[in-house]
């Protein structure tokens, strides 16, 4: 066999914590292999002990036939193994080029090099990899999510001789065709790839074979042209899910309007008159950069505008913080999409971070314990279908989608009726996102208000009870229920007149 | 904190000065430092004097020396509280080395050197391997040193070469040896800091995570931020002895929350990632110049903590307000 | 400021220190423009009782006529840094001062910029504390014998034997080693004595308070402290820990300290000793000291012979007598409960040497009306034996240091 | 919700992995690590001395380590919001000099007195709160500053001799015994159980958890990270200042640097307690523990015949002792060990 990497008996535990218990797969030189499991299956710490983060327990890995046991990055480097990491590893401040050669930088060890030189030859990669947009002297921390990925992927491309490791290397980017040829570059010269991604789509278009990871073990390796995506989630959950059924809400336009703005401005966000109707699923889309972040922001109190006015519950409102905007009758809530960053509070047990929002709008202190919070989080915890033996969990320690559980249930515990969510299912797992779904519809049939962002075309499709598109900071179009296609959201957010693209997705 | 929030509710703003801003930080300091020195100036004229102006530079030099040694822990995110215990360890170690001359001199500095050394390997060994918090070990490794301080010499005395006390405090060819050594340690920062060390450093203190992820060895870096510290607190300590030509078991203790209030006052930023040692290097100077300054102004001696907090205060304010206005124009 | 004036009392100053002080010395040729001594008072940090006590002296007597006339008094608080002080003696040269009295943060570190101080002519007068540069003067009682001498008298209270505390004052502080060497150099005679525990308490009420009640966990059955500065919280540490068992101990100047031991009720609880120790009004004798060398009236010592001993207080606890007026009179040493604070240190007050001062002066730096400046003794200088590393470098100590002067040994070992 | 949703089964499914939540989490391991290394002290302390090891000494520590937590319990909160309190000596200073002159002696008005001097320290506490948070100096240089600023204002208008005494009934409190235990050590008991209640099962504790933990997230959640934020150094600086109160009765007078031999301590007994100093992360149980340890130490180390040098350096090797055994690390490789052998 000429497996690039052959991995047996795999197990890696993190104190009382069993993170994989038996992992088995080779991958063969020149191939793509997809590692397919739910949030929490254990693909992350696979990655991490490919690429010399952790050291496994137990198990060997091989690379080309010799042992493989990598104690840190710069090792796996060495010997050609490199890794795009999901929650990109670049250092913000420092320049494209100084991040794409990092750890050492400089040729010289003692007398530094240049910064132009430096940037010549950070620029002469990217030449190499045909990322030809992104200046190599540009800061990091002035670039998009979607370009920061790129450059992420670029790095992990120089360094792969032998494997390259590719965790979600698409979920910022606005399409796949630099980064499939570069794959397809890459397996020429030999390289294996491992390559995750929720997206089934992309995985059947891009690998040859999967290995399905569940609970920390791999239930089996499969040629993807063999099997259908049901057979691949049944392996995936260990058994066939039922047919995704769209059940968009019908728009109800007599319904008491909750939330309108008038001329709203801020950011990129150049006005926008909108409404909000109890009982309605609003989407929002549009390609990166037209001012939805903004817009969500502004509405959910997390950004001051720079004009224009927001009216709740029938009275204009001054929201100036997340906080005013949960208190202004009848309240909203705010979910962001950086999770890490903006979401949770990771040493918290999840029951407290859920439990949290009881005592943020509650304004009475009170005594709490950890039984106590238990029983609060646990009503919210159901809605979101959130197993409530996760609640005594770091959330640190969750996965991701158990984490965007978590910060919607705290979101519906505020009792606040509308909600504000940026991209609520984006990178987590097929069960979860189906209940997300299920939570938004059930809050808009309570009689509560949905406006979210969504960088998948099919979910605004199909949860909205219509659609707003925004173009260049200001509303493109509104697509109605009975209009929704994804052709016809793309076209819109391409602003009328331009021809879509052949790829479906946008990004934010 | 504040300005974590206030950038987080607004991602499109959220703009860290790059490397070349991070560079003008130091202006800054600077700045603020020269205009104090006009106000000093203007109000003692003496105050330019060939003499006086080596009297301050000796003066200001063991603080300053300290606080650019600070900084490097502090640049990767640590916090070091050894400065005392090292500084008067060294400086009694200084004290009792029964050398003479010139190369007495370098004998000391050599001594000198090796324990900082040694002490920044013990506190980047118990951080950067033990993983025990940064605070906590500095603080135990500042007790035994101020221990072993007291057991090399039980009171303030002993005897420092001649040539430290006159020759390294005095004037090579008209320019005081002080700024000699202020100019190599800005010129060795800016060198530094241009190397994949120095890049390293200030990679860890942004985004420890990124930072690992990109391959930089965290731990590496950690112990030699302490290493680099310890060595700095030597120096500084090498310097306080020649100046005032004894040892002191003590002789630190002023240094603790001094060379912290010096590199805030550069604008390192405390949690790592932004700044650097010329701006502390300032830092310490300007914290120096504000006693002249406060003697020459004539303020009421019971009320000069006053006017120093609220200069230092000030001092942060007006740094902070540049920075945003700089941001400001970036982003518009 | 005009440049005439300023040009006159130049000559004036030069003409005088030229005539009267025969050269000894530069003279001091830069009064202030208004024809005043331009002297600064530097201190440490004005913290505690001692500190403030030993500054309000000097400003009471630079508010007595004729000083109030004749001397500018700029007060300095240096804090606790040497470079600090080191500083603030710089810009005092560079301002032109006339006479610096100064509290020294370190005896060796503030050497250099007093070396350059006099070659700028500007008189140093240290108090209490030390420097061991030549060209200062050091007005202190640290050579009085303070640690043997107190040593002595707790040696012979406890009859030469017994377990014992030694309260000290600050790690790695010249003038804590020279007191706890000299109470050594007895207790070491005696076999009998057991040192139990030695802590620091920082020469402060609180830190003694609490030092002692550690060390009292460990040796309850102690039987007498030897007390540096302080020494009023050993009481309150014993009576917490025992309120009807007093040990004999001996201490510094605290009007507590001495209250206490003229207390029936305390004696009868065992407390017995000597209060002896560092006296404030050393800064004022200093001062009147400088004046006098600067006015000409008295003649400059040549350097060597700078160091000036302070008679070492001396109450026993039978010696102590209440004040009945605000001074020092009729042989009083000690103040009423509700006069002062428990940490007032008492022996502010001399009547040979400060006969100007009152309660006012030491509390709060004012003149004691219708006092004026009284000329000091013929003989009032008195020089201090050597001291290595406390008033002078390369020195050797006499043979006889821890001569005992205040009391005989009752007791042989 | 109506029946099962094809999503709920497959969380359900997902949710089959072994892991636990850990019963007992690292902090209260470390917690009561650290008490029974204090135990481990007193128990060895009488090879240093017979009288050592029995009641009084634990009287004596939990005496003297009383000032040390009441300070400490606010320099904790504030280090909880990522912040660092060095205006606690000056505050201590303060809280002592008010306490002297404003009560001169007597006891009229030691009822509103004492709130009152608590209020001021507050306030001032608000000042650095409000300089840290709306000005984003950072708390290092605001604190330092306003400490400097507070003591030489103290300094000022005392002259540098602070006058009068403490109320005499406050004085008697520090001295008497109830039950045959101090007062002073019922009040410490009292201190702890109101403590950990407020940080660790109170609202306000949760809240203040969550900005330390992660100040954007806690902004966006809805809480107000800037009052919060403010109200840990009003309540650390308060503490500060009752610890003065009660200082000042304990030695009968207010002295200018009273406080600075509690500074260094405050910071050491929250970080030896197991709170991060990076904020988020810390119980108040552990800052008692923390400073229980540093007392007992010293109550050890002053009956130790050796020099001062020495004592010294057995102090810091160990407090170092104590954190390397201290660490997370061994905490979890215990649990790892413990779960394979059984």
């Amino acid at each position: 066999m000429a497996d690039v990497l052959s991995v047996q008996a795999l197990s890696k535990q993190y104190g009382a914590t069993i993170a994989l218990r038996g992992v088995d797969l080779g991958i063969r030189r020149g191939e793509v292999h997809a590692i397919l499991g739910e949030n929490g299956a254990g693909k992350s710490t696979l990655v991490k002990l490919l690429s010399g983060v952790v050291e496994p327990d137990g198990g060997s890995l091989s690379l080309d036939g010799a042992p493989y046991r990598p104690a840190s990055i710069r090792d796996a480097r060495r010997m050609g193994v490199s890794t795009a990491f999901q929650e990109l590893s670049l250092v913000p401040d420092l320049t494209v080029a100084e991040n794409m050669l990092l750890p050492k930088v400089s040729t010289g060890r003692f007398w530094p090099e240049s910064l132009a030189s430096i940037i010549r030859r950070g620029r002469d990669l990217l030449e190499r990899f045909d990322v030809h947009d992104i200046p190599a002297d540009a800061v990091v921390s002035d670039l998009s999510l979607a370009q920061r990925q790129r450059i992420e992927i670029t790095r992990a491309l120089s360094h792969a001789r032998r494997l390259l490791v590719l965790d979600e290397p698409t979920a910022a980017l606005p399409d796949t065709g630099w980064l499939f040829s570069q794959i397809r570059r890459a397996t020429g010269d030999g390289v294996g790839v491992l390559y995750i991604s929720h997206r089934l789509s992309e995985v059947r278009e891009i690998c040859g074979r999967a290995t399905v990871l569940r609970n920390g073990s791999s239930i089996g390796t499969v040629a993807l042209e063999g099997v259908d995506d049901a057979g691949i989630f049944s392996m995936m959950v260990g058994h066939r899910p039922e047919a995704e059924k769209r059940t968009a809400l019908r728009p109800n336009k007599g319904a008491e309007v909750l939330l309108e703005t008038r001329n709203l401005r801020g950011g990129l966000l150049k006005g926008v008159d909108l409404s909000l109707h109890a009982g309605e699923i609003v989407g929002v889309a549009g390609l990166e950069g037209q001012g939805q972040q903004a817009l969500l922001r502004l509405v959910g109190g997390a950004m001051r505008p720079g004009g224009g006015e927001i009216i709740v519950g029938g009275a204009k409102a001054m929201l100036t913080s997340p906080q005013k905007a949960q208190r202004t009758p009848p309240g909203i809530v705010f979910v962001p999409e950086e999770r890490k960053t903006e979401g949770i509070f990771d040493t918290l047990t999840a029951a407290a971070n859920i439990a949290l929002a009881e005592f943020a709008t509650g304004g009475r202190e009170r005594l709490v314990n950890g039984r106590a919070e238990r029983l609060l989080a646990r009503q919210s915890a159901e809605r979101v279908s959130l197993s409530p033996r996760y609640l005594d969990f770091e959330v640190g320690n969750l996965s991701g989608g158990n984490q965007q559980k978590v910060l919607l249930a705290r979101a519906l515990m505020t009792g606040a009726r509308i909600l504000v969510l940026f991209d609520p299912a984006r990178g987590v797992d097929v069960g979860t996102k189906q209940s997300i779904y299920q939570m938004m519809r059930h809050f808009a049939e309570l009689g509560g208000a949905i406006l979210f962002y969504s960088s998948e075309l099919p979910e605004l499709v199909q949860l909205s009870s219509r659609c707003l598109v925004l173009y260049d900071g200001r509303l493109a179009a509104e697509v109605p229920q009975e209009a929704l296609s994804e052709a016809r959201l793309l076209a819109a957010a391409h602003g009328h007149g331009e021809r879509p693209t052949n790829d479906l997705r946008m990004a934010v | 904190m504040t300005n974590q929030l206030a950038m987080s509710t607004a991602p499109h703003s959220r703009r860290l000065p790059n490397l070349k801003v991070l560079a003008e930080s130091a202006l800054l300091i600077v700045l603020i430092y020269a205009v104090m020195a006009v106000v000093y100036v203007s109000v003692q004229p003496s105050a330019l004097s060939p003499y006086a102006i080596e009297a301050l530079l000796n003066n200001s030099l063991p603080l300053m020396l300290a606080a650019a040694g600070a900084t490097f822990v502090i640049l990767q995110g640590g916090f070091d509280l050894s400065v005392a215990g090292i500084i008067s360890l060294v400086n009694v170690v200084i004290a009792v080395m029964p050398v003479d001359g010139p190369l007495g001199a370098l004998a000391n500095l050599g001594v000198a050197l090796s324990i900082g050394i040694a002490v920044g390997a013990v506190n980047g060994f118990l951080v950067a391997g033990l993983r025990i918090q940064a605070i906590a070990a500095t603080l135990a490794t500042m007790i035994v040193c101020q221990g072993a301080a007291l057991l090399i010499l039980g009171a303030p005395g002993g005897y420092v070469p001649d040539f430290m006390v006159y020759d390294l405090t005095g004037s090579v060819f008209g320019v005081p040896v002080a700024l000699v050594i202020i100019l190599a340690v800005i010129a060795l920062w800016s060198l530094y800091r241009r190397t994949d060390a120095g890049r390293n450093l200030l990679a860890v203190g942004q985004d420890r995570k990124a930072a690992g992820l990109s391959g930089i060895n965290v731990e590496r870096t950690e112990f030699f931020s302490f290493v680099w510290a310890g060595a700095f607190y030597a120096l500084a300590a090498y310097m306080l002895a020649a100046q005032t030509s004894t040892g002191s078991p003590s002789a630190g203790e002023p240094f603790l929350l001094l060379s912290f209030a010096a590199v805030a006052l550069g604008g390192t930023a405390f949690g790592g990632g932004r700044g650097g040692v010329t701006a502390s290097l300032f830092g310490a100077a300007t914290l120096t110049l504000m006693q002249k300054v406060l003697f020459a102004l004539g303020v009421s001696s019971f009320y000069t903590g006053v006017i120093q907090g609220l200069i230092m205060i000030l001092a942060v304010l007006f740094a902070a307000a540049v920075r945003y206005a700089v941001r400001s124009r970036r982003v518009a | 400021m005009t440049s005439k004036s300023k040009t006159g009392s130049a000559i004036l100053a030069a003409f005088v220190g030229t005539t009267m002080l025969a050269g000894a010395m530069t003279p001091a040729d830069a009064k202030t423009a208004d024809g005043k001594w331009l002297i600064y008072l530097s201190l440490s940090y004005s913290g505690n009782s001692w500190q403030s006590e030993a500054a309000n002296i000097v400003k009471a007597l630079a508010k007595t006529a004729p000083y109030n006339e004749t001397v500018e008094l700029v007060e300095v608080i240096s804090g606790t840094d040497p470079q600090a002080q080191i500083s603030d003696y710089e810009s005092m040269i560079a301002a032109g001062a006339d006479g610096v009295v100064s509290f020294p943060i370190s005896s060796t570190a503030l050497n250099r910029v007093v070396r350059r101080g006099c070659q700028e002519g500007t008189l140093f007068f240290m108090y209490d504390a030390t420097v061991t540069e030549q060209c200062a003067y050091n007005v202190s009682y640290i050579t009085s014998g303070f640690g043997e001498n107190s040593a002595q008298a707790l040696v012979n209270e406890l009859g030469g034997k017994g377990k014992i505390f030694l309260s000290r004052g600050v790690p790695g502080n010249s003038v804590d080693e020279r007191h706890t060497n000299g109470a050594m150099h007895i207790f070491n005679q005696y076999p009998g004595i057991e040192i139990a525990a030695e802590y620091y308490s920082y020469w402060d009420d609180r830190t003694t308070q609490q030092e002692t009640a550690k060390a009292l966990a460990a040796h309850p059955d102690v039987d007498g402290i030897w007390a540096q500065a302080g020494e009023y919280g050993a009481i309150q540490a014993l009576l917490q820990a025992n309120p009807d068992r007093l040990v004999p101990m001996t201490g510094e100047n605290s009007n507590g300290f001495r209250l206490a031991l003229a207390n029936p009720d305390y004696q009868a609880k065992g407390l017995a000793g000597v209060s002896a120790g560092s006296p404030p009004a050393q800064s004022g004798f200093a001062f009147k000291l400088m004046m006098e060398i600067l006015e000409g009236k008295r003649e400059p010592l040549a350097e060597g012979e700078r160091n000036i001993q302070y008679p070492l207080p001396w109450v026993p606890a039978d010696a102590v007598k209440l004040c009945e007026g605000d001074a020092f009179e009729n042989g009083c040493n000690a103040f009423p409960e509700d006069k002062v604070p428990s940490s007032f240190v008492t022996e502010v007050f001399n009547p040979e040497l400060l006969p100007e001062l009152s309660l006012a002066s030491a509390l709060d730096g004012q003149p004691t009306e219708g006092a004026t400046i009284q000329a000091l003794p013929a003989d009032a200088v008195q020089k201090a034996p050597d001291a290595p590393g406390i008033n002078c470098r390369q020195c050797e100590a006499p043979e006889d240091i821890y001569a005992l002067t205040k009391i005989e040994p009752t007791v042989q070992p | 919700m109506t029946g099962p949703h094809p999503a709920a089964e497959l969380s359900d499914t997902a949710a089959k992995d072994t892991r636990t939540a850990q019963k007992v989490s690292s902090t209260t391991v470390a917690v009561l690590a650290i008490y029974g290394l204090v135990a481990v002290l007193i128990l060895a302390s009488r090879a240093v001395s017979p009288s050592l090891g029995g009641l009084s000494q634990i009287e004596t520590v939990f005496y003297l380590s009383a000032f040390l937590v009441f300070c400490a319990f606010g320099q904790g909160l504030v280090i909880l919001v990522r912040g660092l309190d060095l205006s606690i000596a000056s505050m201590i200073t303060l809280g002592a000099i008010l306490s002297t002159t404003l009560m001169g002696g007597s006891n009229d008005g030691l009822l509103y007195l004492v709130p009152a001097i608590l209020l001021v320290c507050a306030m001032v506490g608000v000042v650095s709160g409000i300089g840290i948070t709306f000005f984003a100096i950072p708390p290092f240089i605001m604190t330092m500053a306003v400490g400097i600023i507070v003591y030489s204002l103290c300094l000022g208008v005392t002259g540098g001799t602070p006058r009068g005494f403490p109320s005499p009934m406050l004085r008697e409190f520090m001295q008497d015994r109830f039950v045959g235990i101090p007062s002073p050590v019922w009040l410490l008991g009292l201190f702890v159980i109101l403590g950990t209640v407020l940080q660790g099962y109170s609202s306000l504790g949760r809240k203040l958890t969550a900005v330390g933990n992660n100040p954007a997230a806690a902004h966006v959640a809805g809480l107000s990270a800037r009052r919060l934020t403010i109200l840990a150094y009003a309540i650390s600086a308060a503490c500060a200042g009752f610890t003065g109160i009660l200082l000042a009765a304990y030695s009968n007078g207010a002295t200018l640097r009273m406080g600075d031999a509690y500074l260094l301590p405050s910071i050491a007994a929250v970080v030896v307690g197991g709170s991060s100093i990076l904020g988020g992360r810390g119980s108040f149980l552990g800052t008692v523990g923390g400073a229980l340890l540093l007392t007992t130490l010293s109550t050890i180390l002053s009956a130790l015949g050796i020099g001062q040098g020495w004592k010294t350096i057995t102090e810091g090797l160990v407090i170092l002792a104590a954190l390397i055994l201290l660490r997370d690390e061994v905490f979890t490789a215990l649990q790892t060990r413990f779960r394979r052998t059984a």
